[in-house]
């Protein structure tokens, strides 16, 4: 049995000033969103997050930047917010880059006690620089390190009371990895039911990388709106 | 005259169509080379990745059909094709890395004669990110720029040397341009096909490196 | 659409002699029975194979030992096979011991297009002679390369006409790693469907991953029967 | 004296069960380890891991639920527990070397004081391959290593420096013998209990490192 919450503002107890969240999400797709309006609620400072995309200006991560409680983020895309434009001028915010393929790796690594591996992302560009580049089979490659974190937060569609969950759709995008990358992982849930209720093989994260769950309502923004035309 | 864009961007978008078979594995860069799905032939039987995790990516959806959990990797709502799946960013980049992704199509900034490719940031402007372009240029087998041929001012995009930091070095297989079609090839660049008309002379003018005739 | 063949013997066409084949399986649970058999039929020889085990006297894998048509086989247990232990010992096989989450991952790399990777398994023994052992915070790690193979052959349980896979249980074991690191992919499947009629989201080998497929019945023999006392 | 061999493994099954608690994800050894389940309380929820691809080891089957395709890493038919997810083994391995198994309980050759190991092969004897092994001793949070405390003909297999080749390098963290519990430390082992009896002196007579009384 996990350690289930019913509020978002208990289930952050514990994460302190300082600490590295890594945060599952794409866009707005797939956030913990109540899990990270609990933190802008509780005011936590000087964090460092590890996400693919910082939210936008009223959204999701957004609300923490908003808030000036993130002092660096490691994301591969961030072009969708003003305030994050601002706080990175003015020196506010420290930003590291990372091809999406390679964060995607490093956190898988970071939960599969891989410490670093080599990709071909990013040879002969600014972010192989101060790196090692090495030949295998007559081409380059440049080594990345693992990337885990103090506390993962995550989202899923169902999760059982043994911490097994089943994302939906591209909800899943980062989820997995960062579920298996954080020392204690939060998983909020849009449906909490018994185990022994989900089939075992539709299981996309093992309930061994979950510490804490919280079942909570989702908002689910959409970020870019498009249907067909009728 | 005024530069009709919207008809440059349908031309580029249709040649680029043709570079795909039936059986391919496809990924369509955000911005113009999404549209090229618009052009997709139906007799062909073509599976589009989206990076964040589908392969099979369908058309948009209705408003009925709208759902926040199913978006393209430019953060639309799309819906999914038949014969889809889902999986996470590290499967789905597993999938782009490890080359077997038949076809990506993205745009550029700049393409150098050796290939190389520059098209996710200028110094001095604010910084957006990569996304997965860095990975992409390295992991499908074949990789296609599709560009205006010139910049707005008129200075050729495809050049001897990029000025612009780089995405990938070495990494283009073919421009596609609203003027032209050229291949990245060992002996240098070579101009495959003229799309509007214009002379062999009046697209090297156009362009900085020197051209080979096909 | 895939390649969608009837006969075993003809989905092996082009499968050459020295070739280096990767078989999905964990002992005899989940492996390709009938495309092995294919190929002892033909008599393939000088075969290099990566398998997580060799099978046993009478079948899967120990059907092409039995038949000296394996030159050189990866494997982390081959515990099994008498007629392994007499080809070792004449110098007839030559075999190469890869720890099994080291072989799991090296067939991930492979598939996953990461040439290399640290992993601590092996450090300080026998496996990590000659090869670099590095630091990353303090603790050692060795440097292991990833396989891939000309061609790949797995099972699974249901497969659509997309190549998309779903195993079932623990046959599951390499199969995906395996699926996705060869150059041709065979898939033998226990149920082939139209495509269209499984949940995208229980898919667990996508079918970019696949180019041949066959449906074949499965003997489906146990290595070790257990079974609680009565 | 005739030994007991039943008896001792029993003993060493039922006190290595104790180091398991409640929550605990656990992965067993293939042979002597695979017993401790016998003993698993029925107070603790515990989930057991099989390294091919399977966390939630259930009882062996009956004769109807008897299934090929669910196996554990023993190559045994098995049946799966209440919540549990399969998966493959590349996840199985990511689980292991990702440091999430809390224990794990193998069986030994021998053990050095520093805490190497050596459990996989006898030079001259066939090689029948590590498994898993050496990517356990590497993952696992607690590292138990259960054996008998000497070999058939008397001689320790608790020795000052292993002769077999290893399969991880200072990996132990506790060794459970039929006579005792010893605990690999930075200052030496710790004899922690004794199970049989015996003396102090007995133990150390057994043991070729010099023990430190806990």
């Amino acid at each position: 049995m996990k350690q289930i919450f019913s509020s978002p503002d208990e289930i952050i107890e514990g994460i302190e000033d300082g600490a590295t969240i890594l945060v599952g999400g794409f866009g707005l797709c797939g956030i913990p969103e109540n899990v990270i309006q609990a933190l802008v609620r509780k005011g936590t400072k000087h964090l460092t997050i590890v996400s693919n995309n910082c939210g936008v200006d009223d959204w999701g991560l957004g609300l923490l930047l908003e808030k000036k409680q993130i002092d660096k983020i490691y994301a591969s895309y961030v072009g969708e917010n003003k305030e994050f434009e601002r706080q990175v001028i003015n020196g506010e915010l420290e930003v590291e880059l990372v091809p999406q393929g390679t964060l995607a790796e490093r956190l898988r690594a970071g939960g599969a006690g891989i410490p670093a591996f080599y990709t071909p992302a990013g040879v002969g560009t600014k972010i192989a620089e101060g790196k090692e580049v090495r030949k295998f089979d007559g081409r380059e490659y440049v080594l990345e390190q693992a990337i885990t974190g103090d506390v993962s937060i995550v989202r899923a569609h169902t999760g059982d009371t043994y911490g097994n969950l089943i994302y939906r759709k591209t909800a899943q995008n980062f989820n997995p990895m960062i579920a298996a990358a954080g020392r204690t992982t939060i998983a909020e849930v849009e449906h909490l039911v018994e185990a022994g209720t989900l089939d075992p093989h539709h299981i996309h994260t093992p309930g061994i990388y979950v510490n804490r769950m919280i079942e909570a309502e989702q908002e689910n923004r959409v970020e870019r709106r498009t249907v067909k035309e009728a | 005259m005024a530069v009709d864009r919207k008809a440059m961007r349908e031309t580029i978008a249709r040649r680029a169509e043709k570079e795909i078979q039936s059986g391919d594995y496809v990924n369509l860069g955000i911005g113009m080379p999404t549209m090229v799905a618009n052009y997709l032939s139906e007799d062909k039987q073509v599976m589009l990745q989206s990076e964040n995790g589908l392969l099979g990516i369908g058309p948009y959806p209705s408003e009925e059909e709208l759902d926040p959990d199913l978006i393209n990797a430019g953060k639309e709502t799309v819906t999914a094709a038949k014969g889809a799946a889902y999986f996470s960013s590290a499967e789905s980049f597993a999938m782009i890395r490890g080359e077997h992704i038949d076809v990506a199509i993205l745009g550029g900034m700049e393409v150098a004669e050796n290939g190389d490719l520059a098209n996710w940031m200028i110094p001095g402007k604010m910084i957006k990110g990569m996304g997965g372009a860095m990975d992409l240029v390295h992991g499908a087998k074949k990789v296609i720029i599709i560009m205006d041929h010139v910049s707005r001012n008129g200075t050729p995009k495809i050049v001897k040397e990029c000025s612009l930091p780089l995405t990938g070095k070495g990494v283009v297989d073919r421009i596609i341009t609203d003027r032209a079609v050229l291949d990245v090839t060992d002996k240098g660049l070579v101009l495959k096909e003229i799309l509007d008309g214009s002379s062999f002379e009046e697209i090297q003018e156009a362009t900085e490196p020197e051209l080979i005739k096909e």
